[in-house]
């Protein structure tokens, strides 16, 4: 098994790896994204809750929630991946920790996008100081310095290894960040704070929310993966499997010195 | 006292050598060669451990650099493009402070002497800014006298001094390979060196940019 | 249908929403796919250009 | 090892005090800051005494990080950082010196300047007294914390307004917790003691967890 993982773990055999798992995982994401919509719009009531009832916008939530959820959950894949290559000194879960980011970056601003559009009919107004919303905004900065700081340095090492310690530094400060927001006085704790116990969410609510998650989480694989071969190309150009492998799918194609495209069509995909 | 075992080192995304192995026992000196871009400034900044490797091992005394860490600091001077002088302190200022960095206090008196021997006697006590180009290298040089260090590592030393103190330094690096130290150095001249014995290290070609 | 796009009168709220997210992540897959094309014209032209300048056979 | 962290911290400031124009120039920053805030929301009392203790703080905030830039920046480019990396001393106490030090020229001025500035905004005593101990408790987690934005951003082009892209997100809890403290102490000063203990919480982690951080980040930007 140990063998398996270092195989793995270098780019030259991971970029063909990634490139049979991008299309796997986009058709899953769709397939469960579509599945979830469907449920969440046609199985689901139309108003929710009752003394204070949230009507159609209330369905916004299918997608506010699961972009929230994978923002977070992003960061901390950011930050472990970091973490694991400031340790291990390995080079692709640099590379991985720099795919994820954008990912994660567009999916924090869509949980802000949703959350205004939610905001305005239930609260009256797109832009509330709500504690969650808040956290979000910080997020979105935290992404944000992240990538500005990698594309920032020329040397990729450096870029690598500085970004990784900022998002360290970022996930340490962010619960306490999260949590002086959620508390702004310490005397007076529990008031701001709005509780969502998940038992409480009904299951017609709560499985189109789990279903786009989940279709979140695979769309994200294949982003980060489509994002990781640009890396690894850009970065191994000089090495001799990229060389090799070019010039071997060129070969395939047919392709000579005339066509402008280096893409092979079809079936060469998977490896180029 | 040093030894190399299969080093690589990358700038950016380009290898700039791969599999380089050397020894450097005490009384030696090694002159490292090549072109521009062809490392030299890398290998030197890697072996002090400013600089990661890519591959390979560095010991000192026969342990792996990594692990002694501010031991191994201890026991190196590293001499770089950049002089390391503060040019708001005194020449004076400047080496106290370097000297207590190295845990090694010396009088004021000491001081005077090692920056009167290198042809700044009177300038002690003057901000540094005030001196010229080749004075406030001849300050940092200073510490070459100060320093009780068996391992000197020097890049590009001789840039921008008179003959004089170029035959002050070749003097002072002999002076270290006598008493049992070694030295890495990089320079474009030939170095004459008296006693002890000079190893080459020719690093590859770097294409002209 | 009309009530379905109509989503109880909030059609701007709900469909912006979901617009947005589905726009956006689209959006992304297809600039990816865009770049991941021209940086294999790019590195593949580099490498054309390293094998003219190389004799073949010779180890790099 | 006292002895290296006195000796790093008498350099900084032997070096501030040969430039003096560097930290006065923070402090009129500073100063400048929160005189503007009246010119542009108005100079009506109530709502200035409401304003007073955040905009302080962000103006803190901001003169902090204006200093910050400098901190390793000088070292860096004539090289005494270099020596700073191999002077077979724990680096950690060298960073940390050097934010004493830069805390003692940038942060300490803040301090003893803030209850003039609290006096623009016709805060009343006891509250200038409470900012001025928020301040003193606060302004150091800020340095600290900066050390490490300014050591990954060493040498880049626009390092500045990057360096509090990335840094100012951070400064958020002592923002909140330190401006509350204030607008707190106007209703009931028993009510501050958890804000202080908060502030000195943070300020104990910020001493233990910040300078090896900053350490690594150094040394990730040297290399």
């Amino acid at each position: 098994m140990k063998i398996n993982w270092f195989k793995y773990a270098s780019p030259a055999s991971f970029y063909p790896l990634a490139g049979q798992l991008v299309p796997k995982f986009a058709a899953v994401a769709a397939v469960l994204v579509l599945i979830g919509l469907y449920v969440g719009f046609f199985h689901t009531a139309d108003q929710l809750g009752g003394s204070n009832p949230q009507k159609e916008y209330y369905r916004i939530i299918f997608v506010h929630v699961p972009t929230a959820w994978m923002s977070m959950w992003l960061y901390l894949v950011l930050a472990g991946w970091s973490a694991i290559g400031l340790v291990f000194n390995t080079r692709l879960s640099f590379m991985m920790a720099n795919a994820v980011a954008p990912t994660g970056a567009i999916f924090t601003f869509l949980a802000l996008w949703t959350g205004a559009l939610w905001g305005r009919p239930s609260w009256g107004t797109y832009w509330d100081w709500d504690p969650r919303l808040t956290s979000e905004l910080i997020l979105f900065f935290l992404y944000i310095g992240y990538m500005a700081l990698h594309s920032a340095i020329d040397d990729s090492r450096r870029a690598d290894r500085a970004a990784a310690l900022l998002a360290i530094v970022g996930v340490v400060m962010l619960p306490i960040i999260y949590w002086s927001i959620n508390c702004p006085d310490p005397n007076n704790c529990a008031a701001l704070h709005q509780r969502s116990d998940p038992g409480s969410i009904h299951a017609s609510i709560l499985i189109p929310m789990l279903l786009i998650t989940l279709g979140f989480w695979s769309y994200s694989f294949a982003t980060a993966f489509m994002r990781l071969r640009d890396i690894i190309l850009t970065r191994e150009a000089d090495s001799a499997w990229v060389r090799d492998m070019l010039l071997e799918a060129r070969a395939d194609t047919g392709g000579g010195s005339g066509t402008s495209s280096g893409v092979p069509a079809g079936a060469g995909r998977g490896a180029v | 006292m040093l030894e190399v075992l299969d080093l690589s080192c990358r700038r950016g995304d380009r290898l700039l050598f791969s599999g380089l192995g050397f020894e450097l026992p005490a009384h030696t000196l090694l002159h490292v060669r090549g072109r521009n871009g062809s490392g030299k400034t890398t290998l030197l900044r890697a072996l002090c451990g400013l600089l990661q490797p890519d591959a390979g091992v560095i010991r000192w005394r026969g342990e792996p650099v990594t692990e002694l860490g501010d031991d191994f600091n201890r026991e190196l001077l590293y001499f770089g493009h950049l002089n390391g002088i503060k040019a708001d302190l005194t020449g004076l200022e400047n080496l106290r402070v370097a000297a207590t960095l190295d845990q090694d206090p010396v009088t004021d008196a000491v001081i005077i002497a090692a920056l009167a021997q290198i042809g700044l006697a009177g300038f002690e006590d003057l901000p540094t800014r005030m001196l010229s180009q080749g004075q406030k290298k001849r300050v940092a040089l200073a510490r070459l006298i100060l320093s009780k260090a068996p391992l000197w590592i020097l890049d590009e030393p001789f840039t921008a001094l008179d003959t004089d103190a170029v035959a002050l330094l070749e003097a002072l690096i002999a002076g270290q390979v006598a008493s049992g130290g070694a030295v890495v150095l990089t320079t474009h001249q030939e170095v004459a060196l008296t006693q002890g014995e000079i190893r080459r290290l020719d690093l590859g070609p770097a294409a002209p940019q | 249908m009309q009530d379905f796009l109509g989503q109880g009168g909030f059609a701007f709220y709900v469909w912006s929403a979901f617009g947005m997210t589905f726009g956006l992540l689209l959006a992304e897959v297809l600039v990816l796919r865009r770049h991941h094309r021209t940086i294999l014209q790019r590195v593949g032209r580099l490498v054309r250009l390293r094998k003219q300048n190389q004799p073949p056979g010779e180890p790099k | 090892m006292l002895k290296v962290f006195w000796c790093i911290l008498t350099r900084d400031i032997t070096l501030a005090l040969r430039r003096r124009t560097d930290v006065l120039t923070t402090l009129f920053f500073f100063v400048i800051v929160v005189s503007l805030f009246p010119l542009g929301v108005g100079s009506e009392r109530e709502l200035l005494r409401l304003l007073g203790p955040g905009v302080v703080w962000v103006a803190a905030l901001l003169a902090s990080m204006l200093a910050l830039e400098r901190l390793f920046a000088a070292d860096y480019d004539d090289g005494t950082l270099e020596q700073l990396l191999l002077a077979g001393q724990p680096l950690s106490l060298l960073v940390l010196a050097k934010v004493v030090a830069h805390w003692l020229l940038t942060g300490l001025p803040l301090v003893v300047i803030a209850p003039l500035m609290a006096m623009q905004y016709s805060l009343e005593p006891i509250a200038i007294l409470v900012m001025m101990a928020a301040l003193a408790l606060g302004t150091p987690v800020l340095s600290l914390l900066g050390a490490i934005g300014a050591a990954l951003t060493l040498g880049l082009r626009g390092g500045g307004i990057l360096l509090s892209l990335l840094i100012l997100p951070l400064y958020i809890p002592v923002l909140v917790y330190g401006a509350g403290a204030v607008s707190v102490s106007v209703v009931e000063i028993a009510d501050t003691q958890p804000y202080f203990s908060l502030l000195g919480a943070f300020l104990v982690a910020a001493l233990i967890l910040a300078p090896p951080a900053s350490a690594a980040a150094l040394r990730i930007s040297m290399e």
